[in-house]
């Protein structure tokens, strides 16, 4: 089973989680990214590229279940404008084995970072700014690569 | 050629405009080239498009180097790198 | 935020995962294991050393801390009878950035396979067996010695 | 020395009993001692205690070698590999 949304509602990964964990599989791994209070983040709004996200998100789940021994995975990535304690992402998979999902949950959140056209714009007190890349996430990518 | 652009964040906020048609010359074969070329259309092109080395772009949605030729080409997209989860 | 709960009710992971979500970090990142139908097992019972359990669960969480920049880790571990797909335990992080949630957990979870004393039983159709210990946990564990 | 037995999973139904209060002989140093002298207690003792290389132990709530000195030991557990999570 992968599932992957992208839209500007607030998901519930509780529903997430709980969906993973109807599969009969003996690991679930979560992650679950938030908007930080950042230096006086108020707002954080996401921009993407629509068709193109959904594509690469469902690329990389079917690499992770090509790659790892997956019953399910799941993306939920939200758009838009929200506040600080909202979810932004959800990356969630199951396995038999707790080092399948851990392993797929990491690479998926590593290179969704990298890979999935989204833009991160933070709104506080003193003006709005886009968000810089880092060359730490494009590390991370890059130890996923074959 | 008839491309249809998109650009995205602060891109798309230094043009003025989500997306447009362009039909750039025949001179122009690969995405810098292109970036180049859009550069001249206006002053907030010139804005978004003068520093090619902070730009990323897709072609088809595609990712895709700077130096990649455009080819059969229908959809390009230019904008800064991505920073999503 | 250190809490360490071991005990024969079953918990709730969604419950856990929203108290990690309350402490304003960016990063949440958890495992849940669950009883697989593994070969017919139809019961998993869980049997442990109460006193040491909880000791060793709150140290590990300590040394979680410790060792990366966690704003909060919880660990659930349920203990007696449990049917298949029920929660056995559950391993929550969280922190500023992904890197360190993920890894916090997974240290969490392949330690506490190895270090925490819990002893499992399968009940089958054909009668029940204590499972055996895996080499490979103690691969995994030993990756976190330092 | 009174020394208090605790005993799990296969250990405990092998024993027959989860725990018992015990004074070894001066003799018993170590742990491996301990576990040689128990399994002369009962028929139900050699059987847990037959196997050493099976079996782990704790002294005080910690993990300890079976080779570990049994010093001032209150509390002994013997157990099989842990198998949690």
């Amino acid at each position: 089973m992968i599932r992957v949304e992208v839209g500007p509602d607030p998901f519930d990964a509780a529903t997430a989680a709980g969906a993973l964990e109807q599969g009969g599989a003996g690991g679930i791994a979560t992650f679950t990214g938030l908007v930080r209070a950042d230096g006086g983040v108020s707002t954080l709004e996401l921009e993407h590229y629509p068709g193109m996200t959904e594509r690469v998100l469902r690329d990389l789940a079917d690499e992770a279940t090509r790659r790892w021994d997956l019953s399910a995975a799941i993306i939920l990535h939200r758009v838009g404008p929200m506040t600080v304690g909202e979810r932004i992402v959800f990356v969630g998979t199951a396995a038999a084995h707790r080092g399948e999902a851990i392993a797929a949950m990491h690479f998926l959140i590593d290179r969704l970072k990298t890979d999935a056209p989204f833009w991160k714009r933070e709104h506080r007190a003193g003006g709005e700014s886009w968000i810089e890349a880092r060359a730490a996430d494009d590390d991370a990518a890059d130890r996923w690569r074959e | 050629m008839r491309i249809e652009m998109l650009y995205f964040a602060w891109v798309r906020e230094a043009v003025g405009i989500s997306g447009e048609a362009v039909t750039p010359p025949e001179a122009v074969r690969n995405v810098a080239d292109l970036i180049a070329w859009l550069g001249e259309q206006s002053e907030g092109h010139g804005r978004a498009f003068a520093e090619p080395e902070k730009l990323r772009a897709a072609i088809d949605q595609q990712f895709v180097p700077l130096d990649r030729e455009l080819g059969a080409a229908r959809e390009v997209a230019i904008f800064p790198p991505v920073t999503g989860g």
